[in-house]
């Protein structure tokens, strides 16, 4: 049995999409849970959270980690994971920066409740109810995770050996990077696996050519040529801004890019090095017509760090 | 990041820096930075025994970066760079701090000017350790001159550089040379015949053996940069073409005009009414001595109506700057071939600003020329003559000398078209790499210190092709021209900057955002390798391409985000 | 409906004198120095403009030549040499053709030759005429009144009247012609004739002082012409009602006086107009056309010969005292019956007209515009 | 001791840096608080400077560059025109007072302008008191 890899899987602030994306790997699962053990994998095996914490430290090959931290919960089993897994891989857009779960930095955990909880439509009006740490019922006191004023990525609670982006990330990267570890054959710690260095446009398959914008189109908007530059056509892709390694997959079926596998390699911060491209060839030298046509970009913010907002450099809304 | 050792030299600059900035204190901290193993102040910096002690440090030290707090880098950045090359290490391993004209001199209180003057070197010192070495680089330049367009302007530019000792290739693509002067009668304001000017011009050409013409060609395709063009000419003989190619290291622009379409004005009848002709066409009367209706009868009116196409907002909104002197010379020569003949001058302004235009204009109310003023927003309106009528037709003008409403008796009618842009000229510019303006004309380097050197290096233009001209003015550009090339060819290499932009080329991912930003088209778009790079003797370092560049790969020699970033951490630590 | 331009027109001009309008180039420099020159009647600039264009129907009823002095002062001001000036003078000549109704002004300042031959002509007619008279009513060439004179002051005073009856009815169709151009045709202008008797004091008013010459800066051109307009009135009033005790042997200084200040007055103002012009010492006298020539020549001749045979009647020297005064006929004659009426002269008549007929026309335009402006009552009637 | 604010200034080479130097030389005295970043021209400056300032303590950022029209590289300020109302929207919706970051021009010899917008600045961001990221990050460290 020790001969076997010891694999932990697990999903913190996530929608579930990761851990599908895993079984997306088909037989090859089987082909894992030939050569490894799961240890624990809460949406597929049965396993708790006491057997974890009765490891060794070190015993666990792989813990494959995915989805945000944004409650006290998702921190305590990602420090486990760390403690008992001798590497540790941020899977998926969630854990490497955030995610989508990261937008929520853009607004505050009272924000947060007050819609969830309060003026929510759907629920029951004027309890009042909102999630506390601590409640006491008859005489026992429960106590529920604490959720933090903000998201976090995987990275900045513990120390990871590897990210592998993507919302989700593709099956055939997926099976790259668990062959890589069967194998041991094991890049640099801190690199990110199962994607490339450059930005998705060297693998688009549409036509580029120089670009100059007038006008921005949301993609509804317009009907596409399907072989030149979606961004060329007014619509704004993150390809440009994006690592490459999904395979094209919404370019090439005429849906502009959203950046779920994170900036290109070297570039610290997606959603600013996107803000500099794309005004950058804006066709005008006006400053009222330059607010006009950027006024065709609407929730820019939301666009450019839609998986990145904690993995930014100002990470959070400091809005008051 | 490797290891450094780093020297810190903080300038007193006399009293100029000290007064203001305690320089001891500035070492102290700097000295405390990692990697600083030497951090001194001196009295002058920049002087000679200054110099030989950093130049001393470097050696018997082994400095590998230095950086020196003193005055704006503007000043003294060669000077400390030379130091640095006298040493023997890269003079780019260079970062200075300016903490006299943005310190000491601007800010009245010691201690904050001090705690600037630290932050300010902190950035420079955290700078520095990023530093990589340069190398300045120069190519060769070739001598030999591409000059496109066989009129006035490229005849004149062409012998200028021939002249010179350069080889020219003189290239115009109708099948004789002369270009829209040939087509000309006489000159305003001295009269002299054009055909006189243009076959001695030609023929010096024709005859020279440093200049190679080849008529019925253009230029196919141009290559490379500045002092290193290739150039592929296409020649027609009858139904087959021969393809040439050379290598030139500058090329001049004279490609020239072309007249205003008279028939795109309606209300002058052009087309339709036989005796409305067009300034051209008049030419060609003179030209052949007969001035006469198309019926063959002398005209006994005459009128000429001025700024066909041009000062209009449905055309053009520009003046073209000749048709005012050639109308005065019109009207003149109409009296001298038919003396009995009433001229009319329709006109929205009398533009004679030219050397003898003014004098011209003289002679021509002299004569006895009606000179009469329409407006701006307004156009006269030609229609035939009714059989009562001593004329061919009546002109309707609302004329605002008088503030009448009149009409003019005439014959024949000139059309004074303009000039404008010739309709290749989109084609030219892609092909030479240079942009036009929103009426189609070249766009000059700068309008006025540097009229006919453009934004793409190597390439100029001379003539009718940036702006309406006369031939004194396009002689000019095309001497100008020729002469900033003899001046550059003369040393034979251009220096390249070592601070330039650079493409990594497996990051670029060939997304051709770059491509419109560079203002000196310094950066190629290669279609099979699906990537862009920068061609390093064209670029100016501005660094647009850098911050465009959306996935990082391009990188701006001496001013990477790495340094950049660690000077924002410096100057705020 | 538009004007047609006549490009002809200004070499027709030519001939009148306006040898240069075609440098105009409309700086209106002129307009700006001339002090008459106010709105509605901007000049010369306008009527140099209609000039150049040939607009002639705007021409033949234009008042602004007539309100002109030359005082020369455009002429100077004209950075083009265009002699606004004397463009307003060779209107006022080509006028002067246009208002006579027989053609004779046309080929006179058409041509000086004809003028000259007409005057000569008129001159040796009236000797002849004269003479046989003389002869036929039995007087003697040696005496110069009395019963038997050679010509018998009584009749001459007839002639006279009979001679100035005859050009005033000719002058004053020339006038009527010119109110018609200038006013009469235009159907736009509604002057009253009240409008007409109110501004009629301008005629005797101006006609008597020149007040408006006097505006012009050179006060000098303004003295002479009104010593020279004023000597001649003097002489014709003398001549039309006193001309037999003119003659008569004794002299009446109450009357006599009269007469020499106006014979110095002419021979002075004449000699001083005909050095000016041989000098071309004042713009105004830069050129001279024909016809001021020769208005000048009968003019000094007439005041010359008047002087030397009353000088040669009172020293007993009746003979010659005769000849000279055939002589003196000879240029009376001519300068009366073809000057007044058809030339030069007539600027007498037509300046104080154009100047009351300027006033008249202003004023209607005024009361007009006014008019335009008042708000138009409407006055509702009341059904019972 | 009232706050003073730390504001980093990114200066293009050859009109707002010469600028500044000119203030220097004509020694108008102005605001300490600006540190300036010598760039070659404002179209280097990517929006990453800006947020790389403010995180590491910037309470403000300032961008001068070559009047419109007048950039050395001919139209490289017009890139920087273009960037940054995007960077201010960004900014914004991170809940960072947009006095916080400003662009202006400054040709090479308006040394008194470049004082005269260096002081004006630094009033307005003194009286936003300090850029709430830095503290904010802290923050959020010390709440896990």
């Amino acid at each position: 049995m020790a001969d076997k890899l010891q694999i932990a899987l697990y999903w913190g602030a996530a929608c579930g999409g990761c851990d599908v994306s895993v079984l997306d790997t088909n037989e090859f699962i089987l082909d894992v849970a030939a050569v490894a053990d799961i240890r624990l994998w809460p949406i597929a095996v049965d396993g708790k959270y006491k057997d974890l914490e009765a490891m060794e430290d070190g015993e666990l090959d792989l813990a494959i980690f995915n989805g945000a931290v944004r409650n006290s919960e998702n921190e305590h089993i990602a420090k486990l994971l760390r403690r008992k897994s001798k590497l540790m891989l941020a899977y998926g857009a969630c854990a490497y920066m955030g995610g989508i779960p990261g937008l929520a930095n853009l607004t505050t955990r009272e924000k947060i409740f007050e819609t969830a909880y309060l003026k929510n439509p759907s629920i029951e009006w004027g309890n009042g109810v909102v999630p506390q740490p601590e409640s006491g019922i008859n005489g026992k006191t429960i106590d529920l995770p604490r959720f933090y004023r903000r998201v976090y990525r995987l990275s900045s609670v513990v120390d990871v050996d590897y990210f592998l982006p993507g919302c989700p990330p593709q099956p055939d990267q997926v099976k790259g990077a668990l062959l890589a570890v069967v194998k041991g054959e094991l890049p640099p710690k801190g690199s990110v696996v199962g994607a490339f260095e450059h930005a998705l446009c060297e693998d688009c398959p549409r036509t580029k050519n120089e670009k100059k914008i007038k006008q921005f189109y949301r993609p509804w908007q317009v009907a596409c040529d399907p072989d030149t530059c979606l961004l060329e056509q007014g619509v704004l892709c993150a390809g440009v801004a994006t690592r490459s390694g999904c395979g094209v997959r919404c370019p090439k079926s005429g849906i502009p890019c959203r950046g779920c596998y994170g900036p290109a390699a070297g570039v610290v911060d997606q959603g600013a090095k996107l803000a500099s491209a794309i005004a950058s060839i804006v066709d005008s030298k006006d400053p009222e017509e330059i607010e006009g046509i950027l006024a065709g970009l609407p929730d820019f913010i939301s666009f450019a760090y839609r998986y990145g907002v904690p993995a930014s450099l100002l990470q959070r809304s400091y809005r008051q | 990041m490797e290891e450094h050792k780093i020297g810190v030299y903080v300038c007193m600059c006399g009293t100029n820096i000290a007064k203001m900035v305690d320089c001891d204190d500035v070492v102290r901290t700097a000295s405390e930075q990692p990697g600083v193993v030497c951090a001194k102040t001196y009295k002058y910096m920049c002087s000679n025994p200054g110099q030989e002690m950093i130049v001393a440090d470097i050696k018997e030290q082994g400095l590998d970066r230095v950086v020196v707090a003193a005055c704006s880098p503007r000043m003294h950045e060669p000077t400390f760079r030379k130091a640095l090359q006298t040493a023997g290490i890269n003079p780019y391993f260079l970062e200075m701090a300016n903490i006299r004209e943005q310190c000491s001199w601007v800010h009245d209180d010691r201690q904050v000017a001090t705690e600037k003057a630290r932050a300010l070197t902190l950035g420079a010192t955290r700078r520095v350790a990023n530093h990589q070495p340069l190398e300045r680089m120069s190519v060769e330049m070739c001598p030999d001159v591409l000059v496109i367009g066989g009129g006035v302007c490229g005849l004149t530019a062409a012998l200028e550089l021939a002249d010179g000792g350069n080889r020219v290739h003189l290239v115009e693509r109708a099948s004789t040379l002369g270009g829209n002067v040939a087509r000309v009668d006489l000159t305003a304001p001295y009269l002299d015949s054009a055909r006189d000017l243009m076959t001695a011009l030609v023929t010096r050409v024709e005859e020279h053996k440093k200049v190679d013409v080849l008529t019925r060609s253009q230029v196919s395709s141009l290559e490379g940069f500045v002092g290193n063009f290739v150039a592929t000419v296409e020649t027609i003989w009858g139904d087959s073409a021969s393809v040439s190619q050379f290598k030139v290291g500058n090329v001049i622009v004279a490609t020239g005009y072309k007249e205003f379409d008279a028939s795109r004005v309606t209300h002058y009848g052009y087309g339709k009414l036989p005796n409305v002709i067009t300034s051209f066409e008049f030419e060609k009367m003179l030209r052949a001595g007969r001035v006469q209706t198309k019926e063959g009868k002398l005209p006994q009116y005459v009128a000429i109506i001025h700024c066909v196409g041009s000062r209009s907002k449905e055309f053009h909104t520009y003046c073209s700057r000749v048709c005012c002197m050639t109308a005065l010379k019109y009207a003149q020569e109409v009296k001298s071939a038919v003396p009995s003949c009433y001229v009319s001058d329709v006109y929205i302004d009398m533009h004679a600003f030219g050397k003898g235009h003014e004098d011209f204009y003289r002679r021509g109310s002299e004569a006895k020329t009606l000179f009469l003023m329409y407006g701006k927003n307004d156009h006269p309106v030609i229609r035939k003559a009714g059989p009562g009528d001593d004329c061919e037709m009546l002109i309707e003008v609302n004329e605002k000398l008088s503030g009448e409403v009149i009409e003019i008796p005439a014959d024949l009618v000139i059309l004074m078209v303009g000039m404008e842009a010739r309709e290749d000229s989109e084609a030219v510019a892609r092909l030479v790499n240079i942009s036009r303006d929103k009426d189609g004309w070249f766009i000059e380097s700068h309008p006025k210190l540097d009229p006919v050197a453009t934004t793409t290096d190597g390439i100029y233009i001379a003539g009718a092709c940036a702006a309406p001209k006369d031939i004194p003015d396009s002689v000019a550009q095309a001497r100008a021209a020729a002469g900033r090339i003899l001046a550059r060819t003369i040393r034979g290499v251009i220096d390249i900057d070592a601070v330039f932009a650079e493409v990594t080329e497996d990051k670029c991912s060939g997304c051709r955002v770059c491509n419109e930003l560079c203002p000196y088209s310094a950066i190629t778009y290669d279609a099979d390798k699906k990537k862009s790079s920068v061609i390093s003797a064209l670029c100016k370092a501005c660094g647009a391409c850098v911050a465009g560049c959306p996935s990082g790969a391009i990188a701006a020699r001496h001013f990477t985000d790495a340094q950049i970033f660690a000077q924002i951490e410096g100057v705020l630590a | 409906m538009a004007i047609r331009v006549n490009p002809k027109l200004i070499d027709e001009l030519a001939v009148y004198g306006a040898e240069d309008v075609q440098n105009c180039y409309h700086c209106g420099n002129c307009s700006a120095v001339c002090p008459f020159s106010k709105e509605p009647y901007i000049f010369p600039r306008r009527p140099m403009r209609n000039l150049q264009m040939g607009l002639e129907d705007k021409l033949k009823g234009s008042l602004e030549p007539w309100l002109c002095y030359y005082c020369g002062e455009c002429t100077e001001e004209c950075p083009r040499g265009a002699e606004p000036g004397e463009t307003m003078m060779s209107l006022r000549r080509w006028l002067t053709a246009k208002y006579d109704f027989s053609g004779i002004s046309r080929l006179f300042y058409r041509s000086g030759k004809i003028e000259l031959l007409a005057v000569i002509g008129a001159a040796l007619l009236t000797a002849l005429g004269f003479v046989l008279w003389a002869v036929w009513q039995g007087g003697s060439i040696h005496s110069y009144d009395g019963p038997n004179a050679f010509l018998p002051a009584g009749s001459i005073h007839i002639f006279d009247w009979v001679l100035a009856g005859v050009l005033l009815v000719l002058l004053l169709t020339n006038c009527t012609r010119m109110w018609w151009f200038t006013m009469g045709r235009d159907k736009t202008l509604n002057a009253s004739v009240g409008l007409y008797l109110k501004k009629l004091y301008a005629l005797p008013l101006h006609f008597m002082t020149q007040k408006r010459y006097a505006k012009c800066e050179k006060k000098r051109p303004w003295a002479v012409h009104l010593v020279l307009m004023l000597s001649y009135l003097i002489m014709l009033v003398l001549i039309m009602f006193f001309l037999v005790e003119m003659s008569a042997s004794t002299i009446d200084w109450r009357l006599h006086v009269f007469g020499y200040i106006a014979t110095v007055g002419l021979l002075g103002t004449t000699i001083f107009a005909l050095r000016g012009r041989i000098k071309k010492s004042e713009p105004l006298y830069a050129h001279s056309h024909e016809t001021d020539w020769i208005f000048l020549i009968l003019l000094i001749v007439v005041a010359f010969t008047g002087i030397l045979q009353h000088i040669l009647h009172r020293a007993g020297l009746d003979a010659a005292a005769n000849v000279v005064y055939i002589i003196h006929l000879m240029g009376v004659v001519p300068m009366l019956a073809l000057e007044v009426p058809f030339s030069k002269w007539s600027h007498l008549a037509y300046r104080p007209l154009g100047m009351y007929f300027s006033l008249v026309r202003a004023e209607a335009k005024r009361r007009a515009s006014e008019e335009a402006a008042q708000p138009v009552m409407v006055t509702q009637r009341v059904v019972g | 001791m009232s706050f003073e604010p730390k504001i980093v200034g990114f200066l293009c080479n050859w009109c707002s840096y010469t600028g500044a130097d000119l203030a220097g030389t004509s020694r108008i005295h102005y605001a300490p608080n600006v540190r300036i970043i010598r760039v070659m021209c404002t179209a280097r400056i990517d929006p990453t400077f800006v947020l790389k300032a403010l995180t590491d303590g910037a309470d403000g950022v300032l961008i001068c560059g070559c009047h419109p029209g007048d950039c050395h590289y001919s139209e490289g300020n017009y890139k920087m025109m273009r960037r940054y109302p995007l960077l201010k929207s960004i900014l914004a919706e991170f809940g960072i007072e947009p006095a916080r970051v400003r662009l202006e021009w400054v040709s090479a010899s308006e040394g008194q302008r470049f004082a005269d917008i260096v002081n004006d600045m630094t009033q307005r961001v003194r009286e936003l008191g300090p850029s709430p990221v830095r503290t904010a990050l802290v923050q959020d460290m010390a709440e896990r």
